[in-house]
């Protein structure tokens, strides 16, 4: 993976969470292709890729031959399995697989590690790309402002699957993310976690950032970090001190189209943090039930 | 020849039937006509505790495919079936499944592949999954196709082989036609297909492998010719292999199916169910006093070019049906056999026909009248169309 | 691990043994290089759990014990995440003429790899 | 083929969606397959509805059948539904010797002359819906016209019709199997021949 990235982050601390055997299967994305550089392979567990959209389906195979070869008694141990998919492999492409999987009620954790866009195909757009953005395939250009639609609420999506278990966080605070994927695997069912990560070269942000940006992005309320308990919402993180969301986007590369001086576009600014604002009291509505 | 017993049944639940006698451990499907029954008879055997298999009833035939890929590389004995559009669907993941060395065993119900839509068979599915790596078998009737399923399980799992399989059978015509097939007991295919024992399991989490690693120019070539090696085994595997089952069977199929070839003057090369009509004729083209042979391409992959190229030798005229077009090109049967029949050192005439797109059917005329074409010495540079509404200029129009 | 020299010798089925990365050396990547104070870390582990590449050395008692530069890829995260300022960057070209034994820890892989 | 030497017997149904004419066809085969003969039964297949027309047909034989086209040339045609003696071209492509099965309340002479048949063609007329009313109460035309099958295949009997249909049918209720055997039977003892 690229120098500070943080993906790897993200796996690293889920797989700390899971203390029995775990099969991991991997959608098509930057985890993928850095992690398994034939001959080699950076994974200490069993890893399987299959393609970019169906990450759901495979570890549904796997799942499920897991089941009926522990019942033959060929199998022998009790096992975790996740899936870590891409917001491209996760939000946009693979999202048939995977609702297919949850409502079939396999018993995973998908992870999803969302930079909020295509980076292994070099940072375009995708569904988790939030407005205004400047993404390849959705520049910041003289006439338009980058992204010009909101990113997909894709952790809503999941939910309203009615699964035991979805979560949502960011990487500022490990515990969070180890304490949400063990309780994610240890639900038997499927449980999701959308975890937000930077990706230096996209958000263009200095490599040692990410947890700086992280932490801007939890306590802008851009991304709120919350569970879904069977259904029940759960705010995991309250900011004491809410930031503007123009602090978070301020220190991204990736809007800088909106602070160039004497073309500066406030209004989106404005837009984009009226939506933060509606999102948030609809989220904490939410949790009081 | 213990308990076998002869029921009335169809193409898809022979196959249906084998898939309950091999008892596989995952099957994950989704419906498409006309193999829908497959899964629906499967999902009655689970539901009723006839198998202990896990069926996934997923969302898609991507996924369908996808789950067997996963299931199958644990270790898991895996079976599905599809047809037409549906294995479209599927194609990104036949390559895959081959690279992975994944023995799946696939009912492929052939159909045509729209638009515009139509639900009888030709072979435009199955062909363009020619390349994909998969052994690709295309059976007759019901009777071969569950014979079939028996010596793919064993075909795909053997060591050398570890290659999936494609047990083809023409939609309708031999999927829904209800004819009597000789079953074995339960017993005997048991014994017979025997148990997995996959090499690098996914599930062996003391051994950890990873499947499906982003290779480069370094090793992708080597890879590929690992999976050719492979291909390159089946002809020797399915030979014993044959040998075994017709011990209780009785039944030996060839991968190259020779009907009054060896002394024939013309010969009609075909596949799958229009070679019965073929054979009829060729037995009254015989009594008429005419050498006529019939041969049908059971394997085309791992195609029987040597065993064609020697039956071909010294014909006075050869012509090939194909039962799904290569717009712009020869079509896949007709592009197999002349390559097959370059070695000979005497030309063979040949003339290549398209036929039955979209379930049209294969007459008695239609193969007579072949037949007649090869024994006028009648030729065309490009390939004739057998029973297609054309305007026919010696009837002046129609 | 040794590399196939020819297909004969590639693995079936596309695997790749498991953690057989441990071989490649990421260190060589990295333009800037963090250097570890070791009279200042108290061993909170911040730059433990944040590291991308699993590159903080721990010792036997769990405490941080140096960082691994057969590994590191110098993206900074360690010295950013240090509440204690612990960790400073520093130009790898500096450390060119240095011998190759701070660190440099390659990874043992395990007895299935082949 | 076409010379009346074939060794293979091929029958066509014309039936309507939903009427039944594939089981009927199913049936055919099994029972005559449990006779020792080889056989066929395929449905032509398309977009399904209740109510439209469909074929269905049945090849036996002495020797195993090889051929799997749809059948161009029968020996027996079926017809399911009285409506089908006129839109269905039931006489499309016949041997001049054919039987037509008819369920019909038309007198056989004159669906024969109506038909126009050739000299050697035989025509074998029964009330299958009557019938089927009357013991099941409900329009099920297939019982009475396997019965009246039976007349054509004559080393098999009536009974054996019934005793399969009974056995294959075993879910259902004893009455409603009954009626059923009943409706075969009288299929036989009702048919007409012209």
């Amino acid at each position: 993976m690229c120098p500070g990235c943080g993906a790897p982050t993200a796996v690293r601390q889920a797989l700390m969470a899971v203390e029995d055997p775990v099969v991991v299967v991997g959608a098509t994305g930057c985890l993928e292709v850095s992690t398994t550089v034939y001959p080699y392979s950076a994974w200490r567990v069993p890893f399987m890729h299959v393609a970019f959209e169906n990450a759901g389906a495979g570890i549904s195979g796997v799942e499920a031959a897991h089941r009926i070869l522990s019942k033959k008694g060929v199998a022998k141990e009790k096992i975790k399995f996740v899936a870590f998919g891409g917001d491209g492999g996760t939000y946009d492409i693979g999202l048939q697989s995977l609702s297919g999987a949850l409502e079939r009620g396999h018993d995973f954790t998908y992870i999803c590690y969302n930079n909020q866009g295509y980076m292994n195909t070099g940072a375009q757009r995708s569904s988790a790309t939030p407005v205004s953005a400047n993404a390849t395939t959705s520049p910041a250009g003289s006439v338009i402002p980058g992204k010009l639609q909101r990113a997909k609420n894709l952790t809503e999506i999941v939910a309203a699957h009615d699964i035991p278990y979805v979560a949502q966080t960011t990487l500022h605070n490990p515990m969070d993310l180890i304490t949400k994927v063990k309780r994610a695997v240890e639900t038997p069912g499927p449980a999701f976690v959308n975890v937000l990560v930077p990706c230096p070269l996209f958000w263009k942000i200095d490599s040692a950032d990410q947890m700086k940006v992280c932490k801007l992005a939890a306590d802008s309320r851009f991304w709120p970090v919350y569970e879904v308990i069977d259904g029940k919402y759960v705010l995991s993180y309250n900011p004491k001190n809410p930031v503007p969301l123009e602090d978070f986007l301020w220190s991204q590369g990736r809007y800088s189209h909106l602070f160039k001086k004497g073309r500066e576009r406030m209004d989106l600014v404005a837009q984009g943090q009226a939506d933060v604002d509606r999102e948030w009291e609809r989220l904490l509505k939410k949790c009081a039930g | 020849m213990l308990n076998k017993r002869k029921e009335m049944t169809s193409g898809n639940l022979a196959f249906a039937e084998a898939m309950r006698q091999v008892n596989p451990d995952v099957v994950a499907a989704y419906p498409i006509t006309p193999s829908t029954e497959i899964p629906v008879k499967f999902a009655e055997f689970v539901a009723n505790g006839l198998v202990d298999s896990e069926y996934v009833a997923v969302e898609s035939e991507h996924s369908a495919i996808t789950a067997c890929v996963g299931a199958s590389v644990s270790g898991a004995r895996v079976m599905t079936a599809s047809s037409a559009n549906g294995v479209a669907l599927m194609h990104e993941i036949f390559p895959i499944a081959a690279a992975f060395r994944a023995p799946i065993v696939f009912g492929l119900v052939n159909r045509s592949l729209g638009a515009p839509v139509n639900i009888h068979c030709d072979h435009s599915d199955s062909m363009p999954e020619r390349d994909s790596g998969w052994i690709q078998i295309y059976c007759e009737d019901a009777q071969e196709v569950y014979d079939s399923v028996l010596l793919a399980v064993r075909l795909a799992e053997h060591d050398d082989v570890l290659t999936p399989v494609f047990v083809c059978q023409d939609g309708f015509i031999t999927s829904h036609c209800y004819e009597p097939v000789e079953l074995l007991s339960d017993e005997s295919v048991k014994k017979f297909v025997g148990e997995r024992k996959a090499k690098y399991p996914l599930l062996d989490v003391d051994n950890p492998v990873s499947y499906g690693s982003f290779t480069m120019s370094e090793y992708y070539f080597e890879i590929k010719r690992t999976q050719i090696e492979g291909m390159n085994n089946v002809p020797r595997v399915y030979k014993e292999l044959t040998k075994e089952l017709a011990e209780y069977t009785g039944r030996e199929y060839p991968a190259l199916d020779a009907y009054r070839a060896e002394d024939a003057e013309y010969l009609i090369v075909v596949m799958s169910s229009a070679t019965g009509v073929v054979k009829d004729v060729v037995d009254e083209m015989r009594e008429r006093g005419v050498k006529a042979g019939c041969l049908r391409v059971r394997f085309f992959r791992p195609f029987p070019a040597e065993e064609l190229k020697k039956l071909a030798d010294g014909k006075k005229g050869v012509a090939v049906l194909d039962r799904s077009a290569s717009i712009g090109g020869t079509a896949p049967l007709a592009a197999e056999v002349k390559s097959a029949l370059y070695g000979l050192s005497e030309r063979v005439p040949l003339q290549e026909y398209l036929f039955g797109l979209g379930g049209r059917d294969l007459y008695p005329r239609d193969a007579e009248k072949v037949f007649s074409g090869l024994m006028e010495n009648d030729y065309s540079d490009t390939a004739r169309y057998i029973g297609l509404l054309e305007k026919d200029e010696e009837n002046g129009g129609n | 691990m040794s590399k196939p020299k020819c297909w004969q010798d590639v693995p079936p089925a596309t695997i790749a043994w498991g953690a057989s990365a441990l071989d490649v050396e990421t260190g060589l990547w990295r333009s800037m290089r963090p250097v570890l104070d070791e009279n200042k870390c108290i061993s909170c582990l911040k730059c433990w759990l944040q590291c991308p590449d699993s590159s903080i050395k721990t010792n036997e008692e769990g405490r941080v014990c140096g960082i691994n530069m057969f590994f590191c890829k110098g993206c900074g995260v360690c010295a950013q995440v240090c509440p204690v300022n612990a960790i400073s960057m520093h130009q790898e070209a500096d450390f060119t003429n240095e011998k190759r034994e701070h660190g440099e820890d390659p990874g043992k892989v395990a007895d299935h790899v082949k | 083929m076409e010379n009346g030497k074939k060794r293979t017997l091929e029958v066509r149904w014309h039936g309507r969606g939903g009427q039944g004419a594939k089981s009927a066809s199913a049936i055919l085969a099994e029972v005559l397959f449990e006779e020792g003969k080889h056989v066929q039964a395929f449905p032509e297949y398309g977009a399904e509805r209740q109510g439209a027309p469909m074929r269905a047909y049945n090849r036996v034989s002495d020797t195993p059948i090889r051929r799997r086209c749809s059948v161009e040339n029968p020996n027996i045609v079926v017809i399911v539904d009285p409506t089908m003696v006129v839109s269905s071209n039931p006489c499309e492509g016949c041997m001049s010797d054919a039987v037509y099965v008819v369920n019909t309340p038309e007198d056989a002479r004159a669906l024969r002359t109506r038909m126009n048949l050739s000299a050697d063609a035989k025509v074998l007329v029964v009330d299958a819906t009557k019938i089927t009313l009357e013991e099941l109460g409900q329009n099920r035309p297939n019982a009475p016209l396997l019965g009246a099958l039976s007349h054509l295949f004559t080393d098999v009997s009536a009974e054996t019709f019934a005793d399969h249909f009974t056995r294959k049918m075993k879910q259902l209720p004893a009455p409603v199997l009954e009626a059923n055997r009943r409706a075969i039977l009288r299929g036989r003892e009702e048919a007409v021949l012209a």
